[in-house]
């Protein structure tokens, strides 16, 4: 017995220190980051040379700030989503509402597959593809903010897809029946009900999206984002986008000016992101609570769990464990 | 008494879970017809039969016939698994009603007036008055008229259950199903539904499924026994 | 023909268009690199050494880069993962178990390009200083780094599966005198075991599959590592450093052998996972 | 501004990629453009010379640039028409901490073919040599490998960089390594080395004494026309061979 | 008849919700002690409070004391709060039975030795004997004694409860707690139990839950009733 309570001891502090080294070392790599950037924030570093106002209201070019970058950042992903919020949800709703047998099987192996393929061969395919046009289609396509948005689009379309059939197949059978009980057609039950319904949960995914749209580097890399372009005015041509500033910042800066500038448009990407997370993570709390209200909220549930009879309990509860996984595996 | 439904030699199996073998039945027009059984023997399937509700449900397998006296038909039945008949026009005309309340995540209003919305009934003034009647024939309307904005999922449960029931009316259907209608409400909220019910009689036939053996003595004009897969008149 | 049909037809449409692309990258890589893989190089683009300058075009080196690296980093992150998935699903108390949680969602939302950038100011100097021996810049610097990119993937998958194991389970662990480690030990590890491998095989795939840290702190040079100290280049650090060769070269068409690879070994991972939890799905887990 | 005048009233975008040496000057200039003309578009990407080279020949780009000549196939192939606007050392470079600061070519091509792996054996710390140089499509490397290490070979322990300017920042931060950069990158955070006793200054390279220059080159599909014109001839004017001076490269006017 | 557990002053919370309000009663020792009252009054909760079961819900609160006379204890009870004592030993000397049969996801070898695992006992001829006795005391032994090996979830319900027992049982706990232990049983296997359970009685003192009054009327030597958070012999 004492064995065991020191082989027990053992574990609980081991993971202890798993943890504490895990949190020490994400904490020392955020610490750094701002230790070294915090002071690099200021309005120069986005505008660089050019007033503000004028960069914003009147276009002024921006040089040595980030605002191009930024900017760029901005309108890939939401070109990206354009491209892949309709075909995603489009493809989630065939999967959750009219895709069976075998069909539905390979299109799930594929969309798991895509979901897997390393950002750089989805790149690497986008630089191809734009390259074989451009010799077998047309000379005016090359690399550009088209192309990488297009890379990007199915980089998260797998993500949309997930996400929408998931929360259409996790809708409660009740809600699921209620509109077809009342006349509705299948149609009309995932416009006027499943969808709606859905939407929350959609949108975290969504999100998530784009967090990955303006986290990923690889991509873009290869597909058409250059060094130095300004802002981008045409989706045809070459952009600047935050990421990959990083990068080129860390692998060829000239000075210790542009070096800090690196740090700042690490912060500012990291907070970006982090936003975008916390939406997601808000939106799909949210959801959590307005579908635990729409099934009945939990304290209604478990007095149905009291009150009914004896051999119902069993079933009851097993129901509300389904609907809370079916929670559980959305993020 | 007329026959308002009538199931022939209905088989239907979960997978390959037989749940009802060959039963055959029928249910007199304007009359309450409780079925009772055991947990677990099909009693809910049993009221999905008759409005097609089961058809969403993968691996589900129905043989047999049900045919419903619709009115205006002049007599001669409808058979419902006609592969001509659509469905949701089928659900029009049976209204069901489920164990639990099932109300939308909308307004009050936009609930019971869901179904003419699906049967792309626009016109905002019969909309209004069929809303009005619906929620007043639930013994609804007094509770609710100050606030049909109100979104429908704050209402207690009885309320919610009647509010279901309007949005069931509202469509006027013929027949309406009713699973376990009191199942998950107390005793006062219970005797106002059971009222209902016996106004209801007027209007539609209704099928109900229910545990309470005493309620269904109250209310019922025919009572059915589930058991092992076999329907018998009680 | 309906509306109804007609909106079915343009959601089948979607979903074939999504699956397709699946299948074109596959495609497009077979095509372009097809050059590469008929010159009868074949067993050399495996095997051999990259030496453009002599019309060597082997990717030797770089597979065992890639495998190195991602299974170093998996050794490193699986311990750190697993102890502090324990933690927060079974021995922290609430408050910590919930902020630890946080913390590992936060994790999730930091981008790649983040942990490199500062990896190549912080963690590479350190690692020169410590370990005399190269730059660096080593296999072992972005093994340290991807395992911090790869641990949030697996403790939230380890902690899910944690949490599903049945609370009947615990209860009777529990009521038989058991303690929380005999819970964990007796019944959260054995039950959670699909889990645990996919995330395993999720994160060995997102360390395969990644391009930023490799890229920038592995040092990217391509000969055979002999340690784990040595600078090595990964398969996808590979792509990113050629693609800007000429693309009409055979140097250019191996990328594609590279691509080809990655996209089979990835592929392969989600079949695990999915026969994994099919498998699991039966025995009803 | 004089030299500016010929963009007056222009729109368009100019697309440039290639040699890595060449984009502080390109950065200068497009700066000094957009400021002028803000109609104009420049964007300016790396790449490598062999990048430049390849995607001006497949009209991927309007300007290709390339830190060598391009070799008579590819002009054939391309129709390619060259303008050299400056003149640029490659210099070897290590940290300023290192204590080595003179080889002869003899000792580079052993260090750079993997015979001479440890400091101490030229004369500095006991320290192993960390190598680095650049991928295939560098013009930088190609100047360097012929004319630096005549053809010999780059042990393939050698750490790869993608630029001139990722290569400054890698030796800048490693004690020990050593490196070849353009020497318009050179500043107080690397040490250039003198390579037999010849050190690569910008007078010695001007007077040939140093012999491992190049031009630096900007490529066009076919003689160069509108906008693409204009900025070689702006790169050629006074005010564009002055930005040439100012970021550390010779001028060629 | 000696006096085996005594509660005394026993409160209880979920949260802010009281269960229990200052509750005092004495179970003795080799009797079968029965508790009844409606849903949700907290009669497993009671169980819980006896073992300390309760202590990994969060958000719970107990006041009181509970003494258990130990044997071998030279009749001083043992207050089982008292903090000295682990909870893991009293567990293992007050066994408890759930509702549902919770066998663990293992072979029905491995689910009976488990508490002996526990306990850091390895001799494998001992926990041989062990298992079959216990097994033999359940009344399981010559159901599953060809299949030891097999996965205890693939057990019937009652297979699966008496399981649970033997499991309970091999610990030679002197206390039993049983929450409605033949709740999910069919009427044979019901029976089974209940003779199972006047055996044990000579080996250890059992407290258990009940719905079924004419089971408690059959087996119980003494029964409480719990309404309203309060206890009442009657
Ligand atoms: N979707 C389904 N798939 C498979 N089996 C099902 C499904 N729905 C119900 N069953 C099974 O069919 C049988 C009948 O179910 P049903 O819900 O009709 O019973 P019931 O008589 O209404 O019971 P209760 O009184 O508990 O509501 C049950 O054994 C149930 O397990
Ligand atoms: N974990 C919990 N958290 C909060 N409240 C709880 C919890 N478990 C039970 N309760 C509440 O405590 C009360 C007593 O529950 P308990 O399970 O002890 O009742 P019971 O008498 O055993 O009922 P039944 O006969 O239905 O099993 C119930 O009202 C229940 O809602
Ligand atoms: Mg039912
Ligand atoms: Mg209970």
């Amino acid at each position: 017995m004492v064995m065991k309570r020191v082989k027990e001891s053992i574990i609980v502090v081991l993971s202890w220190l798993c943890s504490l080294l895990l949190a020490g070392s994400v904490a020392t790599i955020i610490g750094y980051l701002l230790f070294k950037g915090l002071a690099t924030i200021n309005l120069a570093l986005i505008f660089g040379d050019t007033a503000p106002l004028e960069a914003i209201f009147l276009g002024r070019q921006v040089f040595n700030g980030l605002l191009p970058a930024m900017v760029g950042t901005l309108a890939l992903v939401l070109l990206a989503l354009i491209f892949a919020i309709p075909l995603g949800v489009a493809a989630g709703i065939y999967m959750a509402e009219y895709g069976k047998g075998r069909l539905k099987g390979w299109f799930s192996l594929f969309f798991d597959i895509l979901a897997s393929i390393p950002s750089i061969v989805v790149g690497l395919f986008g630089f191809s593809v734009a390259v074989f046009l451009h010799h077998n289609l047309s000379e005016r396509i090359y690399p550009c903010l088209l192309i990488a948005a297009l890379s990007l689009a199915f980089l998260v379309l797998p993500y949309i897809i997930r996400t929408t059939q998931v929360a259409l197949e996790s809708i409660p059978v009740t809600i699921r029946q209620t509109a077809p009980a009342l006349g509705a057609t299948k149609l009309q039950n995932i416009s006027h009900v499943l969808l709606p319904h859905a939407l929350s949960a959609m949108m975290s995914g969504i999100v998530l999206a784009m967090g990955r749209c303006a986290e990923d580097t690889a991509v873009i890399m290869l597909t058409g984002v250059v060094a130095s372009a300004g802002m981008p005015r045409s989706i045809f041509a070459g952009f600047e986008a935050l990421p990959f500033y990083i990068y080129y910042i860390s692998a060829q800066y000239s000075d210790s000016r542009e070096l800090a500038s690196g740090y700042g448009a690490a912060i500012i990407l990291l907070i970006i992101c982090i936003m975008l997370f916390g939406l997601a993570f808000y939106i799909k709390a949210r959801f959590e609570l307005t579908f635990t209200a729409r099934s009945g909220d939990k304290r209604r549930i478990s007095q149905r769990i009291m009150k009914a009879p004896d051999r119902r309990k069993k079933s009851l509860k097993v129901n509300f464990q389904t609907e809370q996984s079916g929670q559980g595996t959305l993020l | 008494m007329k026959t308002k439904i009538r199931l022939s030699d209905i088989s239907f199996s979960y997978g390959n879970k037989l749940i009802f073998k060959q039963i055959n039945a029928e249910f007199a027009e304007h009359c309450i017809t409780a079925i009772v059984g055991p947990s677990g023997q099909g009693k809910s399937t049993l009221l999905t039969i008759i409005n097609r509700l089961w058809e969403d449900i993968p691996a589900t397998n129905l043989h047999g016939k049900i045919e419903v006296w619709l009115n205006g038909t002049n007599g001669t039945p409808q058979d419902i698994y006609d592969s001509a008949y659509p469905a949701d026009s089928l659900r029009r005309k049976v209204g069901m009603l489920f164990q639990t309340p099932n109300p939308l995540p909308m307004s009050i209003y936009r609930n019971v007036a869901f179904p003419l919305k699906l049967a792309g009934i626009k016109d905002r003034e019969l909309v209004d008055h069929k809303v009005k009647t619906a929620l007043r024939q639930a013994f609804l309307w007094k509770e609710v008229k100050d606030r049909l904005d109100d979104n429908a999922l704050i209402l207690s449960g009885g309320q919610q259950q009647r509010l279901c029931i309007a949005r069931a009316l509202i469509m006027e259907p013929e027949v309406l199903l009713l699973d376990e209608p009191t199942s998950s409400l107390d005793s006062r909220a219970c005797k106002v539904i059971e009222e209902l019910l016996l106004t209801l009689q007027q209007q539609c036939t209704i099928v109900m499924v229910s545990h309470y053996l005493d309620q269904v003595k109250r209310v019922a004009d025919t009572t059915w026994q589930l058991e092992d897969g076999r329907l018998t008149r009680i | 023909m309906t509306r109804a049909r007609l909106i079915e037809r343009a959601l089948l449409l979607a979903a074939t268009v999504s699956g397709l692309s699946t299948v074109s990258i596959f495609v497009f890589m077979v095509i372009l690199g097809l050059p590469i893989l008929t010159a009868g190089h074949f067993s050399e683009l495996l095997t051999g050494p990259w030496s453009p300058d002599h019309g060597v075009y082997g990717i030797r080196s770089m597979i065992v880069g890639s495998l190195t690296i991602s299974f170093l980093s998996l050794l490193f992150a699986f311990p750190l993962s697993l102890g502090t998935s324990v933690l927060i699903a079974v021995l922290a108390p609430r408050g910590v178990a919930l902020a630890m949680k946080r913390l590992v969602r936060f994790m999730t939302a930091i981008p790649t390009v983040v942990y490199g950038f500062v990896g190549i100011f912080l963690l590479v100097p350190i690692i020169r200083e410590l370990f005399v021996h190269g730059s660096g810049m080593s296999i072992l610097t972005a093994a340290l780094l991807l395992a911090i990119l790869i641990s949030p993937t697996m403790i939230l998958i380890f902690v899910d599966s944690f949490e599903r194991v049945p609370r009947s389970y615990l209860t009777a662990v529990a009521a038989l005198g058991g303690s929380r480690i005999d819970k964990l030990i007796h019944v959260i590890l054995p039950c959670s075991w699909p889990g645990i491998v996919t995330g395993l095989v999720l994160a060995l795939g997102r360390a395969m599959g990644d391009t930023m840290i490799s890229l920038m702190v592995a040092g990217n040079s391509v000969g055979l590592p002999q340690s784990i100290l040595d600078s090595s280049r990964t398969l996808t650090g590979h792509i990113g450093l050629i693609i800007s060769a000429d693309f009409d070269s055979l140097e250019f068409k191996a990328l594609f052998a590279c691509g080809l690879l990655l996209y089979l070994m990835t592929s392969i991972m989600v079949v695990i996972i999915r026969s994994l939890h099919f498998r699991a799905g039966v025995r009803g887990w | 501004a004089d030299s500016l005048t010929p963009f007056q009233g222009e729109t368009g975008t100019i697309k440039v990629s290639g040699g890595t040496a060449h984009i502080p000057v390109m950065k200068e200039a497009a700066k000094r453009i957009m400021t002028f003309n803000p109609e104009i578009r420049i964007t300016i990407a790396g790449g490598g010379s062999g990048v430049g080279i390849k995607q001006v020949g497949e009209g991927l780009v309007d300007i290709g640039n390339s830190g060598r000549k391009a070799k008579d196939t590819e002009i054939a192939k391309y129709n390619l028409k060259m303008c050299k606007w400056a003149i640029d050392g490659v210099a070897v470079v290590v940290n300023p901490r290192n204590q080595v600061t003179s080889l002869t070519s003899a000792q580079l091509r052993d260090i750079y073919s993997g015979k001479v792996r440890n400091w101490q054996a030229l004369g500095g710390a006991d320290k192993p040599i960390t190598v680095f140089t650049r991928d295939n499509s560098s013009g930088t490397r190609a100047v360097f490998w012929k004319k630096a290490l005549a053809k010999g070979d780059i042990t393939d322990r050698a750490h790869f960089v993608v630029s001139n300017g990722a290569m400054k920042a890698a030796v800048s931060q490693d004690p020990y390594a050593i490196g070849y950069v353009s020497v318009g990158y050179i500043d107080s955070s690397v040490t250039p080395m003198a390579l037999d006793g010849v050190v690569p200054t910008l007078d010695n390279i001007k007077a040939g004494h140093y012999k491992i220059a190049r031009g630096l080159y900007s490529n066009t599909r076919g003689e160069p026309s509108g906008l693409a014109k204009k900025l070689l001839d702006y790169l050629l004017s006074p005010e564009g061979q002055a930005i040439v001076a100012d970021k550390g490269f010779i001028p060629v006017q």
